[in-house]
């Protein structure tokens, strides 16, 4: 067997393993992402009282298999920005970020976290979240009715369905 | 020897966007020392870019659950101002949203209390009941949260109809609805335990410190703005104030589901008595203060927020100094915790009602 | 109608008295009292701060304080410092405030605390240390509150602090 | 090649993946059979059992893996994989039942039926996590501690009689092994908290390590009466005692002092201060990520379905209920009765999640060494009187 036909063959055969174990084992695993978001329990401004309701009996958001909100980042999937991130929270929104494992999402909640919404000219309110962290998914209002957070987590779910196992890795800062 | 230094916050389940750096002895609390300031946006300094429309957002925003009666306070420093006399209706209007907006307010404090000594139905009783109340209001102003319904000279708008049907029933079936939050909740043996003689509060203290609304009352110090010093139609309705003598956490819990209580009284006596007629002033062109200052007070769900006004007759206010319950309350954190264990810190930290956006503004 | 002038007149005479009152105690340093209903501003003089609150709690039973405000002023090169001062255990009382102001030079913006006469101010002098940079002598402690702990700005609520993109 | 999207297209690629195994299977296995002799011995095996089916089990007996076998008990029936998968769905249903208390809905899209795979998702979220260590951390023991507590776990299983004559193992010492293993849980906690290197996770591990210790000796008290009147220290013999009458009948405050030690041991609210989420966080679990947590989660369950047997089998007359099923299937009618009643005791232990609060340490110890302690002795007495009164037929340990 000479080089070429070789080739052809181990092709053949990642394209049959791909074929048959890396996309079903894709499905499967992202499927189990999409219904198992744990949020961070991280509130930076007047939003979490929308986020409350959102999580209460009437929105209930653990019907997609989001839990209400988790205490230690180190099991959580979700961080989600509820509004105004102020030049003191920042440092700390950036830390707990680091220390949450891959893959994670970053949902930010309101007008404030989008772009500072009304305290765009503030000295001490940082001009959206996404000047320090990647953002998945915006919402907008102020705050976001819990409709609009159940459309954004759909949205999410979609994003994630068709993205990859592994994820480029995230260099940390130190 | 043994001292130990742990912060909760500001990512705690226990405290939210807040820190308190407390200095442990085995169990035992030394020290707490607050470190507010993770929400702090320069409200007062924005205040002066913004002429006094504009800033009607900007005051319902740190107490956003409480929004009306934020700016009861602020619509009456302007119309100090301005020398403005509401129409009475819209005076009656005010004062159901006001209400409204306290009942909304006070259930997300025991849902929050309940998830803060690990009861999490007690945070799903009082979330969903909250959602008739915020329809309510929702019916009425068109927002669920942040109504920005409170103008200088009036309201925004005149209620639509089949409010008051409505706001009966709900308010028909939360009166039940309390008792059963009573029984479950508040008389539960282990949620005794847990707050029953802690985190005492003595009337001297409290006095002393400064503090407001129910944590001032819970100490048994009759004091509430409504009553002390009426404000719109507060003077012409039946209510009562709730006092407690007992001081502890306990108490200061009581006292928010006594005073939904009242408030629903208020919102059907309100409904009842409602003349008809115009809601608001026609304010033609630019709402514009003259020259001079006017402090002004009113009873939020929490505590007095107070606004001091100065005005040189520009467009924009020349300084805003807006005061919260929440901050009036900070003081008694460190105070009240001193001496208890760990693990009271979130049920004695979180039954003074303290909300950080509205501390740090 | 809480602090609306001269649309209803409820305690004129109360007001009235009360003022007098403290007019004759505090004769020397009292720059000027205005009255309105519900309100009393009395203006004196920085160095005799003290003697008024102390004055202001112990005869007149003011036990809290409500706000403590700095407004700067450039224009006059000064910085104004305003204590509301009420009651709670005084019910005939319970809706008065009085206002206990006095200025201090803008450069040297150096004053007494309260915390000693009114607990209660701690926090409210704290805050007015760091928007505005005046230091009061004899606070327990005098630390930053809201601002982030690297902010080397100038003080935020002074006039000649202008905010981004303003 | 096309994505998969949707559920659909994934079942039809599973369906085209599976046929083709199934194929190569049988092309490989059909060389085998006129290449390899020894399979053709099996070939016939496995073609007479397409008729009946006993022979195959005897076969796979015959090879140490069948029905009966040590093996199989171990790792699927009454073993681990039994209870792992009872772990997984009481997570399930705890998170929908306490939905319903709350009105609400609970898990839904997980899953076709009320999202019956919720757990199954969280797993599988979990298993592709990324695995943190802290970096002050000391690593050995901080991963060998999920391990441990699912051999906990597990190790309880080996002794729960589910049935009279089909259990893991039968010891003349079932007893003191469950205790002896028990006693070894509040290590695992400190060490959790102690090998993480954070403030949280040490408190968290100093509370577990007090709660336990102080609960166990009112446990131990209340099943030293069992011993008492059952007159061994055989689960089997102490279920076989209470063949006429439970000893939660006999022994009532005894059960309750059990069930609040059991309540205590799993860390289960209103006793949950080792995890107390609103004050320390996440308590010792605070630092773990990943499977290491889920881990932790899983064995933690194991644990509760494995203590809840025990509650049964020492108070609710294990296996003992009426015969549903014809004579024959006696084994299928214990595991039945047992499970039934496993889960019962299960439910009320959620139950109580719903309507409580947390206790706060110092109360919580008060309340252990001052009343159950009390209350456990007091029942000891009744079993002795009851024993000397020779209302009880069996016993006599003394």
């Amino acid at each position: 067997m000479n080089g070429s036909t070789s080739n052809v063959f181990v092709g053949k055969l990642s394209e049959i393993l791909e074929y048959s174990v890396k996309d079903p084992l894709r499905y499967i695993v992202n499927w189990g992402r999409i219904y198992s978001l744990w949020p961070v329990h991280l509130e930076t401004a007047c939003c979490s009282v929308e986020w409350g309701a959102t999580s209460g009996p009437r929105f209930d958001i653990e019907r997609w298999g989001m839990l209400g909100a988790f205490g230690a980042m180190r099991q959580c999937d979700v961080l989600i920005i509820l509004g105004t991130v102020n030049r003191k929270m920042a440092p700390r929104v950036k830390t707990i970020y680091d220390q949450m494992p891959e893959p994670r999402y970053v949902i930010a909640f309101g007008a404030c976290a989008i772009s500072g919404g009304l305290y765009y000219d503030s000295y001490n309110v940082l001009p959206g979240v996404d000047t320090i962290l990647p953002v998945d998914v915006y919402m907008s209002g102020c705050p976001p009715r819990p409709e609009e957070f159940i459309q954004g987590l759909i949205m999410l779910q979609n994003k994630i369905r068709a993205s990859k196992i592994r994820s480029k890795k995230y260099v940390r800062d130190t | 020897m043994s001292e130990l230094t742990v912060s909760i916050g500001p990512q705690h389940p226990g405290a939210g966007h807040f820190r308190l750096i407390v200095k442990l002895d085995g169990d035992k609390i030394i020290e707490v020392n607050p470190d507010p300031g993770y929400v702090h946006r320069g409200e007062e300094k924005i205040a002066e870019y913004r002429n006094y429309i504009q800033n009607i957002p900007h005051f319902e925003r740190p107490g956003i659950h409480d929004s009306s009666n934020m700016l009861f306070a602020y619509v009456q420093a302007v119309e100090g101002l301005m020398k403005l006399e509401v129409p009475e209706r819209g005076k009656y209007i005010r004062v159901i949203m006001a209400e409204l907006n306290r009942i909304i307010s006070h259930l997300y404090y025991l849902a929050i209390y309940g998830i803060f000594v690990g009861h999490s139905t007690m945070f799903m009783w009082p979330m969903g009941d909250r959602e008739h109340f915020i329809d309510l209001a929702q019916m009425i102003s068109g927002q669920r949260v942040g109504f920005a319904f409170l103008l200088p000279g009036g309201v925004r708008n005149d209620m639509p109809e089949g409010v008051k049907t409505r706001a009966n029933d709900a308010c028909n079936y939360f009166e039940k609805r309390l008792i059963e939050y009573e029984r479950i909740f508040m008389n539960n043996p282990i949620f005794e335990n847990r707050t029953k003689g802690i985190g005492k509060l003595s009337k001297e203290d409290a006095i002393n410190l400064g503090v407001v609304g129910p944590t001032l009352r819970a100490s048994g110090v009759k004091a509430d703005i409504r009553k002390d010093e009426p404000y719109a139609v507060y003077d012409k309705l039946d209510f009562d104030i709730p006092v407690s003598k007992d001081c502890d956490s306990w108490a200061r819990a009581w006292i928010h589901i006594e005073e939904m209580r009242q408030s629903m009284s208020i919102i059907k006596q309100s409904l009842k008595d409602m003349p008809s007629g115009p809601v608001k002033l026609n304010l033609r062109g630019q709402v514009r203060a003259p020259p001079g200052e006017v402090f002004s007070r009113a009873e939020a769900s929490r505590g007095t927020v107070s606004f001091y006004l100065v005005s040189n007759g520009d467009m924009n206010p020349y300084r805003i100094r807006l005061i919260t319950p929440s901050f009036r309350n900070l003081i008694a954190i460190p105070h009240i915790l001193k001496g208890l264990l760990l693990a009271d810190i979130p049920p004695v930290f979180w039954s003074l009602d303290y909300w950080p956006v509205e501390a740090d503004r | 109608m809480s602090g609306t002038p001269e649309i209803k007149q409820e305690h004129p005479k109360r007001e009235k008295k009360i003022a007098d009152n403290i007019a004759v105690k505090l004769k020397k340093d009292i720059l000027d009292i205005e009255i309105k209903p519900k309100r009393i501003k009395v203006k004196i003089k920085h160095q005799s701060i003290k003697k008024a609150a102390n004055y202001l709690k112990t005869v007149l039973n003011l036990d809290h304080v409500v706000s403590v405000s700095g407004i700067d002023y450039p224009n006059d090169n000064e910085i104004e410092i305003v204590y509301h001062a009420g009651t709670y255990e005084h019910k005939d009382l319970s809706d008065l405030l009085v206002a206990l102001v006095y200025r201090i030079p803008r450069e040297k913006p150096k004053t007494l605390t309260l915390t000693d006469v009114w607990p209660s101010t701690e926090y409210d002098e704290r805050e007015t240390y760091e928007m505005l940079g005046v230091i009061f002598d004899g606070h327990p402690k005098l630390e930053k509150l809201f601002l982030p702990e690297d902010w080397d700005d100038i003080p935020p609520l002074r006039k000649d602090f202008k905010n981004p993109g303003r | 090649m096309s994505e998969i999207r949707t559920f659909p297209d994934f079942l039809k690629r599973l369906i085209i993946v599976l046929g083709g195994l199934l194929i190569l299977a049988i092309i490989i296995f059909g060389v085998l059979i006129y290449t390899v002799p020894a399979i053709s011995n099996f070939n016939g095996i496995l073609l007479e059992s397409l008729s009946n089916p006993i022979v195959m089990l005897n076969y796979l007996d015959s090879l140490g893996v069948g029905i009966n076998s040590l093996f199989f008990k171990i790792v699927v029936f009454p073993g681990y994989t039994w209870a792992a998968i009872i772990a997984a769905e009481i997570i399930w249903f705890e998170r929908k039942f306490l939905a319903k208390m709350q009105v609400r809905v609970g898990p839904l899209y997980a899953g076709m039926i009320g999202g019956i795979l919720q757990p199954i998702a969280d797993v599988s979220k979990l298993i592709f996590k990324e695995l943190i260590s802290p970096s002050r951390s000391d690593k050995l023991i901080f991963f060998t501690i999920p391990l441990l507590v699912n051999a906990i776990g597990a190790t309880l299983l080996a002794v729960l009689p589910v049935s009279e004559g089909w259990l893991i193992m039968r010891s003349e010492v079932s007893m003191l092994i469950v205790f002896a293993v028990i006693g070894f849980a509040p290590i695992t906690v400190l060490l959790a908290g102690w090998a993480s290197y954070s403030k949280f996770p040490f408190i968290g591990g100093l509370r577990g390590l007090h709660q336990m210790i102080a609960f166990e000796i009112p446990m131990l008290i209340a099943a030293l009466s069992v011993v008492l009147l059952s007159g061994s220290l055989d689960l089997v013999n102490i279920v076989q005692a209470q063949s006429n009458v439970w000893f939660i009948v006999l022994m009532p405050i005894g059960a309750i002092v059990f069930f609040i030690t059991l309540l205590a041991e799993l860390e289960r609210i209103p006793f949950d201060l080792p995890e107390a989420e609103s004050e320390i966080v996440m308590g010792y679990l605070t630092e773990y990520s990943s499977m290491a947590f889920g881990g932790i989660q899983l064995g933690t369950y194991i644990r509760f379905y494995a203590l809840s047997g025990i509650f049964t089998t020492l108070f609710l007359g294990g296996w003992h209920g009426p015969q549903f099923l014809p004579a024959g299937f006696e084994i299928i009618n214990q595991i039945e009765w047992f499970t039934i009643k496993t889960l019962l005791v299960m439910v009320t232990i959620i139950i109580l999640r719903g309507v409580n609060p947390r206790f706060r340490i110092d109360q919580l110890l008060r309340f252990s060494w001052s009343r159950l302690l009390i209350l456990a002795f007091l029942n000891l007495f009744i079993a002795i009187f009851i024993l000397q009164m020779g209302w009880f037929p069996f016993g006599g340990g003394i």
